[in-house]
């Protein structure tokens, strides 16, 4: 009833003595997850709360705990290291929250991951939560979270938490709740995404949110229109954006005219799904879809 | 952070790409000394960060030392508005001077970043000069990309191959597959999001140039280039935004009345699209980011205030990391402040939204509180 | 009745037009392999042989021809370069016959490769032939090969040749004849060429030649214990050499004792082999062992 | 090819990596002068491409400037036999002398390329001092590995795992991490194929140093470093194979009487077993690559008869790239200059085998043909 996270989820923190590691990680243990270890260089043999074994490396870590998520709150200098070293444990799912890692790091991780057995959601993003299996691993707040049959897929923060409220207020739980970052170069895609959902069978209808910018939503069009036999209700932010400032043309040479709102919402409608009007109907387009 | 033409041009160089002599100049007097070195007649380009500069009147043509003086005084000091720069144009305070050449053909060469392909493109067409988006859009086939490894970086059989799609004469192979490569590693070890060369022109003599250069370097990088980041002009920002970079809020002037504060990006957009949907006007874009504490809650609505265009306010806080009741303390803290109270309409969701709606009902501000974003568009039409 | 390379094989010479590359390119098209292209950088638009197109480049040439392996002539500095053209143009076999290719280089692509569609065999390796589908892709004297049922894999050059030849004096011909080189780092290894006989209907038995340094022939060996069902006779030289001069401890700390030609006929024997007592005996011990 | 320690140091060094202050001297006088700017105590240490000095009497502690000189004036112009030197040791032309510490802990670190990983890896243990390859035998679990991912790199991570395993004081992790990385990045942008620095010792006051130093660089890499190439010293390395190494040809002397010429390093320890199979002893070792000409057999045939202790000649040719004509024509050609011809057994295959033997058989040389290894070694042992 769930994708990535749910019941079997053993929680490493990377960075569990930080600020805000160690706020995020005690909000996850109280949501329900089964946290079983935090890594801290240098503070190997000491204790989170009283009950949580710290570890120098995420190597000792994962021997001595069968840890098999890691969500990263590590300074931006140092991200890239840590998700290299969740890599090199073979942690199957790392979870960058930390915001500000240099690009060129993202995409030095991305091509180092290629073939490897472990996924990367984020860097820059809120992380995920299945709340029937009260499995939470991110920065979310948990409270307005509801079991129930729609994942959620998003590239923001804050607007997710928004989307979710939406649905919870008008009855409608989740699966899933996946926030896979807004940075230019990150792991986990929506399309990665929208496969999982399309193949768990507890997930009867998904709700994606999109932004300006980039191509990412118009890849996600594409999938849904090969290959998603569920429901999608899809919404775009930033329709009324103004074209920002810039320098040079590269960019708007690499994505062309699919950066726009307005070109991004005609794809999600080609492709099938149900185009959110405005971000004050996230909930209302959902609930109508499962209706 | 965007680097000036010039010292573009110098990072580019130290990595050996090929540049055209030049000498950067801050009054008429040393940009008759640089004409003069150049052999009299020189090119004289103002030094934003926009591009546009010719048609804008900002590339001009001196053919002898008085003519390049008299074309730097009228440049240094005015404001260049070019499409680049949006209205408020841009502050020239220097000029580079350079030498002029008999231009065979022109190129268009970029590096950039391409989120799907999750590693830095390059871009090459045979269509140089001004249009590239244009022949983007129109004649796709005539842009050319070479996605570059992020870690083996770009190889020499990527070079010939574009150098011969380009149509590149023979003996210009190795010099083209040369300059793309130190184009990027200059990308690479410098942390770019973007360097363009635009155009890069091959000459009468059979030599290849970058007559004009763009850089653009990662924010979030400059922790390992103290030597770049001293490279920053902020006079080229506008001064609210340059004020709130600085204390890590994305803020973007824009020109309608209502001022919004948001935390997330995605939020604010979608507060944004919201405001405008309902008929009304966002004043700015502006995200206050995540873990925000009081203080720079306080400072994101003094700098929204600081706009006089603002003549309404709509704070929209979902508490995640961000509490609301901390979020509402630094609002009143603001609002205390501030030189004037423009009327406050605010959404509070998420961690303590309780705590924060008491806040500010306590406060005795001219506070009305939204539950939805329909609430909350209603209000702020009102 | 073979592996990588059959009747289907349509070759591609990469340093075509250079003096090695233009005298094996004209052997391998005698022998009566399918040479469909060849590529040096500016030379393209001329052909070979009067025939052979040649292209600037090999994903031009592999789109014109339909090339599908791919033989490299090109000196040690441009090696790794055309490597990964090759891997760039998705050919599925990279044969590098260039000796004297850095260390670095050839760990580098090895690296890039992991997760890739192209194997390499080599570099500083003679290449492969199936007599049986007159495919000959490397240097080897092509007279000396006759189809058969006995596969061939070899550390070396032109001891490979020796091995060949004592095989067909005595009878018994080749399905496929593998030289998979003698640098530290290479591409394909003796178990992946092992794996590869076993799995080949038309191979009936193996004769694998090793040296002394390495490892790779207890990894082979290793396997042929796990996995191989078909009889495999094994020969190691050096058994005579006397250990080189050498500076400092690193390579033997890696190899540890593993690198003696004791050793590894130990570990071939206990695998199950047939241990090829001189290097005069191949021949006969194969023909044995086929009886 | 092989470094001195005192260039190993000075490159390391250039890395980042800490090495104990140090000067080079040629003579008695240079070394005093060294000992007096260390203070008087010093390490005098001979400089061979080879290892086990220390038991070989080439390095010693000197208590003044004096002895200093004394000490570096009895190793320079000597021979030091060492264990890894072979019998015939190797010239001392100069010595490092090097200031004296006290060490607490001895620990053994190297990189070097993995054939199984292909990749280089770190190799490091707390048992630091001579009898390293010992440990590995007998307590595997005392020598720890970290593998180096070609293309990103030794990582902080690493480091700091090995640091761990290592037992290294909590100050020494971030300083014993960018020494490694110091290390991997030598490695890396030299083309090494060997670094090894043992011992690596932690001093008395705490600090890291590396102790000695040994690097091997890729032969084959040079030709991208030009200012290694020139740290070559030809005087460390056999006369006859460091001739042999000019003309390309891989020649190892031994002390047998056969002397043997053969294509490929393969067949030619091939050749070598069943020389030795036979009860004769090989004079040498000796491949002449691939793709060779005439001249470079004749160059071939000449060193191999120019060890005295030859008395037969055994050449095994296996056509391929090389013509079995060329060879015999090279073979002629040397029996022709050299001024003793001792009796020769030819086998030749392959490639022009015939022509070759037709050579041969009209050369007027008295050479005996072979058709099989076992005939070869049958005839050789006559």
């Amino acid at each position: 009833m769930s994708i990535l996270v749910n019941e079997e989820t053993r929680l490493l923190v990377q960075g569990i003595t930080g600020r805000e590691g160690s706020f995020h990680a005690e909000r996850c243990m109280a949501y329900g997850t089964n946290l079983v270890a935090g890594v801290t260089p240098g503070k190997g043999g000491q204790t989170f709360e009283g009950r949580v074994p710290i570890f120098d490396s995420v190597s000792e870590a994962a021997d001595a705990t069968g840890a098999n998520v890691s969500l990263i709150f590590v300074p931006p200098p140092f991200a890239a290291d840590a998700i290299l070293e969740a890599a090199d444990a073979e942690i199957p799912l790392a979870v960058c929250i930390t915001e500000g890692v240099p690009v060129r790091d993202a995409a030095m991780v991305m091509r180092y991951l290629e073939g490897k057995p472990t996924r990367l959601l984020g860097p820059n993003c809120p992380g995920l939560i299945t709340p029937g299996a009260k499995a939470k691993v991110g920065i979310m707040p948990g409270a307005i979270h509801a079991p129930g049959k729609v994942g959620v897929v998003s590239r923001s923060g804050t607007l997710t938490y928004e989307a979710v409220g939406q649905l919870t207020g008008l009855g409608v739980g989740q699966s899933t709740c996946v926030g896979i970052g807004g940075d230019p170069v990150s792991g986990t895609t929506f399309v990665d995404v929208l496969a999982m959902f399309n193949d768990d069978p507890e997930t009867e209808a998904i709700v994606m949110i999109g932004e300006i910018g980039g191509t990412k939503e118009q890849e996600a069009a594409a999938f849904i229109a090969a290959h998603v036999r569920k429901p999608v209700a899809a919404l775009i932010v930033g329709q009324t954006a103004p074209p920002g400032r810039r320098m040079g043309h590269a960019g708007a040479v690499i994505t062309g005219k699919a950066a726009l709102a307005s070109e991004k919402m005609r794809a999600l409608e080609e492709a099938g799904c149900r185009v959110i009007p405005t971000p004050a109907d996230i909930g209302a387009t959902a609930a109508a879809m499962l209706a | 952070m965007k680097l000036h033409e010039y010292q573009a041009k110098e990072l580019l160089a130290a990595y050996g790409a090929p540049v055209p002599e030049n000498y950067v100049a801050s009054s008429g007097a040393e940009a008759a000394d640089a004409a003069r070195k150049l052999g009299g007649e020189a090119v004289v380009k103002a030094q934003v960060h926009a591009g546009g500069r010719g048609k804008a009147g900002g590339v001009k043509v001196a053919a002898s030392p008085e003519e390049a003086a008299q074309i730097a005084e009228s440049l240094i000091g005015s404001t260049l508005v070019t499409l680049q720069t949006g209205p408020a144009g841009a502050p020239v305070h220097k000029v580079l001077v350079e030498r002029t050449m008999e231009i065979e053909r022109e190129l268009y060469l970029s590096v950039a970043t391409d989120g799907s392909r999750r590693r830095p493109v390059v871009i090459a067409s045979a269509s140089g000069g001004m249009e590239i988006e244009e022949v983007a859009q129109t004649e796709p086939e005539k842009v050319l990309t070479e996605p570059v490894d992020p870690v083996i970086g770009f190889r020499a059989f990527q070079g010939r191959r574009l150098a011969a799609r380009l149509g590149l004469p023979a003996a210009q192979t190795r010099p083209f597959s040369a300059l793309v490569e130190a184009c990027c590693r200059a990308y690479d070890e410098k942390d770019a999001t973007m360097i363009e060369i635009n155009p890069l022109v091959l000459t009468a003599g059979g030599e290849l140039l970058a007559l004009d250069a763009k850089i653009s370097l990662d924010d979030d990088a400059l922790f390992r280039h103290p030597a770049e980041a001293g490279l920053r002009d902020a006079s080229q920002d506008d001064p609210l935004e340059a004020q709130a970079a600085e204390a890590g809020i994305a803020y973007v002037k824009l020109d309608g009345d209502i001022g919004c504060m948001v935390n997330g990006a995605g939020l604010a957009m979608a507060t944004m699209d919201i405001v405008q949907f309902a008929g009304a006007k966002p004043a700015n874009f502006l995200d206050v980011g995540g873990g925000a504490g009081e203080e720079k809650i306080s400072r994101a609505i003094l700098l929204m205030l600081s706009d006089p265009n603002v003549e309404k306010a709509l704070v929209n806080i979902f508490g995640g990391i961000l509490r609301c009741d901390v979020a509402a303390r630094g609002v009143v803290d603001a609002y205390g402040k501030a030189d004037r109270r423009p009327p406050l309409v605010a959404r509070m969701l998420g961690t303590n939204a309780d705590e924060g709606k008491e806040v500010l009902a306590r406060s005795g501000l001219n506070a009305r509180m939204a539950d939805t974003l329909q609430e909350a568009a209603a209000a702020i039409k009102e």
